[in-house]
């Protein structure tokens, strides 16, 4: 069972289609699937939805497939650092559904998990509870009533995710903060393509410290990466 | 009247040994510089426990991030871990408090704080998670905005961030909880008489 | 007819190169030894994928033990998790076979595996996870009870482990499939007639 | 902060009370918290209800608490290897709460990201799906309709749990199948106590191969640990 391929583009090869539905990792630009997403706008794949905490910038992360027009909706967190992204949404040509960090995290992990509906204190009493089901569980002090809401697990037709490193049998493990939405994301994907750093031989990972098993993983690709900083915050050596 | 400064320094006081604590960005970040001997545990929601200070220059990861999107740095007690884990934390009620900067709360804990309608909406982040999941929700804001209109209204006039999720407000002109009925005066700044903090908020005061 | 070792070696054809899949206890454990040149990975489920054969005397080790409580050994590909995670990947249909035993099946799929009323009741551990989860269920078990009345029936009598969940049914006489209307007969063991097969299977025959 | 207690009884002063509910990790007789179960036990702290996989046997795990009487009920997907248990059970002295494996781990882990109910498909048609909430979902093939049913998150007043090393913070290492429900366990539970082989100083454990964060725990003890074997099975050398 051979899960490496050369690139990007041979990895996606047979998986795109028009008006799919994919989950990226990543959260800002740390740890986005960056050399699949180049390769997705190679393809120049359209109408595509895209579950992704954020949309990158102009010119990086998803934000290149927005300069391109093929994405037609974003269910995201956060997507203040995209002007591209503002002017396309503001003028209509751009869905976008809004989703509270943690529950799009958990929409993903629980789509993956099997898990159609799940309730959430998250948004009640918000916009983001308009139209969905409402439900009180007996959690308060002394067993008192609270209002949850449900939201609904996330299942992509794709899921593209970037780790630090793979076996070859796809057991992956991430670096500090760039494992973020990547482990959620390859979950809860139908097919999953990862970018690497670099491929190692079975055995040398530490079967105790795989961060997600190769059983959620299809296909692999090993690449140089940018890994562009969006924040360059540093402090005065005292 | 407080400076940001010391309405960080305010905010610390909040703080017990022990508590893992979740800062939004702005005045909030600040409150790190405060927290003295206190053993309190940083969260970024990005997935850390234990968040270091900025590196210095040439030491930035672009793999270690805050949810600024800042480059930090580790320390020794510090774990990484996933999104979802880590926002199963806070929305299990697991990191004991958040502060946390707002455009607007109300006397019944209403929190606004992530859109302007007609203006650029950016998105809520992890703000929603957070006040309906820590432990203690602590605003830190101006009392008023710069037409000197109260921020500590009756009721929210802008789209909320969370429902009866704030415990604890601390503005530049002292510190007020949310109670049964509207806001309680806890203390006043310094300089500042209880007169002055009631006629400079629309809330109840109880 | 075929022997223990025939039906697993039977099942054993069922798997394809790159599966992931999880083998219950007594005939189904069989099925390792004949997967052949096949790239199968084992998943224990209480929290193992890459499960080894059994250790050498002196090399057990209590932290490693499968879904049996036997002692085992880890594989080069071994990953370790913790049981939400486990039952993460069965549940979302990541797992892409089991192979079980059964008390009943019925033509509808319907599966009966873990009680029987009046007995002993020791409690259905992941069988119910499993057969709701994972892509294909296989069973494997004798066509006929010790008194030689069918096991595949028009309906269960036990209490279900699982409603319409089993695909495929292997037993000492042939293969059999649930399809729309009944069991659907796919081979005869060596030796066994379809008319034999027929006659020990209560589950209407389509 | 100090989490470390010298022992056992300590590290549960103060938190034990007669009928409160107690999660515990632990899968057969691999990976539980002994030197906890013990001295509960010893403290004689009675009506305990247990969400734990299983029973422990006659004489180790849960099985001491049997003997002794101090458990009310069990919520447990298989109790099959103690002869007390069946007997309490049979004998009406003991409520036992079956959950399928995945339900029941799910359930802890739904607890501890505070998340009271979930949807799940384990159990549908069967006695586990009774007086339960059912629910339909568009996940089958074309999105037709699936028939899920709710199970709730557990909140426990304790959670007992046992792991390999512990860094003074509480950060947490599992070791192999050890892991198994220590984590979900240790999150549903108000208070956390756990049980470990070593206390290492802080920052000897790799930040990125932390099982589980110190925020879930509470106290810490150090001990000796048998790790009985349930099923000794071994192969020849050939």
């Amino acid at each position: 069972m051979q899960k490496i391929y050369p690139n990007a583009a041979a990895a996606l090869d047979g998986l795109l289609q028009d008006g799919m539905f994919i989950a990226a990792g990543g959260f800002g630009l740390c740890g986005i699937p960056e050399l699949l997403l180049s390769a997705i706008k190679d393809a120049g794949t359209k109408d595509l939805t895209f579950a992704s905490n954020n949309a990158g910038v102009d010119d990086f992360g998803i934000g290149i497939l927005l300069q391109t027009r093929q994405v037609k909706k974003m269910i995201s967190s956060y997507v203040g650092e995209n002007a591209e992204f503002m002017r396309q949404y503001l003028s209509g040509e751009l869905e976008l559904e809004f989703n509270p960090q943690g529950t799009l995290a958990e929409r993903m992990r629980s789509g993956g998990c099997g898990i159609p509906g799940f309730y959430t204190k998250t948004g009640v009493g918000t916009v983001i509870a308009d139209g969905k089901e409402h439900k009180d569980f007996p959690t308060g002090p002394d067993g008192a009533p609270e209002t949850y809401i449900m939201e609904e697990g996330i299942f992509a037709d794709l899921a593209i995710v970037k780790a630090w490193k793979a076996d070859e049998t796809g057991n992956l493990v991430f670096r500090k903060t760039a494992r973020n939405f990547n482990p959620p994301a390859a979950m809860c994907g139908k097919t999953c393509v990862v970018e690497v750093e670099e491929i190692v031989p079975v055995g040398s990972l530490d079967p105790d410290a795989i961060h997600l098993p190769g059983i959620y993983v299809h296909r692999i690709i090993q690449g140089d990466h940018e890994k562009r900083i969006e924040q360059r915050t540093v402090r005065e050596k005292s | 009247m407080w400076d940001r400064n010391q309405m960080a320094a305010r905010a610390a006081d909040e703080l017990e040994d022990g508590w893992y604590v979740n800062l939004g960005i702005g005045i909030p970040t600040l409150v790190a510089n405060y927290v003295g001997d206190k053993d309190i545990t940083l969260q970024s929601e990005n997935g850390m426990l234990g968040m270091g200070p900025f590196p210095f220059a040439g030491d930035e990861n672009p793999d270690l991030i805050n949810a600024g999107k800042q480059t930090i740095t580790e320390l020794r007690r510090t774990s990484y871990f996933d999104s979802a884990q880590s926002f199963g934390m806070i929305r299990g009620g697991k990191i004991a408090a958040a502060i946390l900067g707002a455009m607007e709360v109300d006397e019944k804990g209403d929190l606004a704080n992530w859109m302007i309608p007609g203006k650029l909406v950016k998105g809520m982040g992890g703000a929603m998670d957070l006040v309906a999941g820590v432990g203690r929700v602590i605003v830190v804001m101006d009392h008023t905005n710069k037409h000197g209109d109260s921020k500590l209204l009756r009721e929210c006039t802008l789209p909320l961030t969370g429902k009866g999720v704030v415990d604890r407000i601390i503005t530049n002109l002292g510190v007020l909880d949310v109670v049964e009925g509207g806001l309680k005066i806890v203390e006043c700044a310094d300089g500042v008489t209880e007169d002055e903090l009631r006629a400079a908020t629309e809330a109840t005061i109880v």
